[in-house]
């Protein structure tokens, strides 16, 4: 699957995109399985709370299942308008 | 209902009279432009900011939709900018119509208050002590709960 | 702060442009215009606008202050028409600008209150069965308590 | 004083501006003062729920005193923006 990354969390990760290779059943797994690779992805993971995801370009938690899903994003709180 | 995701500048005063033109049988308009603010000491470079192409698009379009079903509408305009954007330039806009003022004040408060919270947008201030992202308010995530 | 009472038709697209660009350092302006419906089965000839000059700059002027001195406003302009206007045609607009969007929403949202009920303004629809003079809606008046 | 009516209330009463003189103390003496004149008077005062009053240029109440008012208004509840 593509996971993608926006604003500090592109920055703090160096990266805009990767394909992820993952058996992870829920985005909460994958963002474990990310933070365990590098220094820099468990620093961009480090507060959650700070922290929003879209599942295929929509809104979700970090409970949602992953199986079927293309495109992961993570990304701060949205500031538009 | 239009929504324009765009880099290129546009002109508030064009799309104001070309939205309102194309109504008819409607009372009222209401148009919220938001303009890059400097910074104090005039120390803005630019406002940068990102988006999430595709999920822009669609998020916004929900918005837009979103209000339209909740008032009764004429029409829905809806611009923004992304890019470096300088002070005063305008960043976007939106319209509605209504037959009534009430309905044209609300759908447009509704509008920017999930454009704000739930369009994939990040702004970037660039130049000044306190270059960096700009960090989501509390009241911004509070106003949602209005609607 | 600007009021302007004329009889002459006003470019909404011209005037916000030339609001917009005269503020500096505001982030949010709101821009509310009204215009004339027509009746069903288009049979409005004129909306005949009366008023009280003198006392209608006046008690414009002191709803723009109020305004300003409510919210916290770059500025406020308000431009209302009189006369014989055709369907379409624009009646008024009002423009606020503020550093943030709920004090230009507020302040916009306010102006209308009390220019629909304060202002010395009356309406009268030419053509068609109800041929006559617009009644005040109590819902207007009940607005004035919002604030 | 100079009397103005404006909307329904100058159709009805036939001018829009009028000199008049009165020993009125309040709006409402003068109120029953003019509907007592002629009848297009009376009927244009009739309902004194929807006659809304200024005095010099300023919303006032029926109950206002006019010594030294220079301008009084009457006028059907208004319908501007």
């Amino acid at each position: 699957m593509d996971v993608l990354y926006f604003a500090w969390m592109r920055e703090r990760i160096g990266i805009s995109r990767e394909k992820v290779e993952t058996g992870a059943v829920t985005v909460r797994q994958l963002v474990e399985e990310l933070s365990c690779r590098e220094p820099r992805y468990a620093a961009a993971f480090a507060d959650m709370d700070s922290i929003r995801v879209a599942i295929d370009q929509e809104l979700a938690d970090f409970d949602a299942p992953l199986a079927g899903v293309r495109e992961v994003a993570f990304f701060p709180p949205m500031t538009g308008g | 209902m239009e929504v324009r995701i765009q880099r290129e500048p546009f002109d508030l005063g064009a799309e104001a009279n070309a939205f309102s033109e194309r109504q008819s049988g409607i009372g009222a308009v209401v148009i919220f432009s938001g303009i890059v603010r400097d910074l104090p000491g005039g120390e803005l470079e630019a406002m940068e900011i990102e988006h999430y192409p595709g999920m822009t698009e669609r998020s916004v379009a929900k918005i837009a939709e979103e209000a339209l079903n909740r008032w009764s509408l004429g029409d829905v305009l809806i611009i923004h900018r992304y890019g470096a954007l300088k002070p005063d330039e305008m960043i976007m806009m939106v319209a509605t119509s209504a037959s009534h003022r009430a309905e044209a004040f609300q759908s447009a408060d509704f509008l920017m208050d999930f454009l704000k919270s739930r369009a994939p947008f990040w702004k970037k201030e660039i130049g000044g002590p306190r270059t960096g992202w700009v960090e989501a308010k509390r009241e911004d995530e509070d106003a949602l709960d209005r609607w």
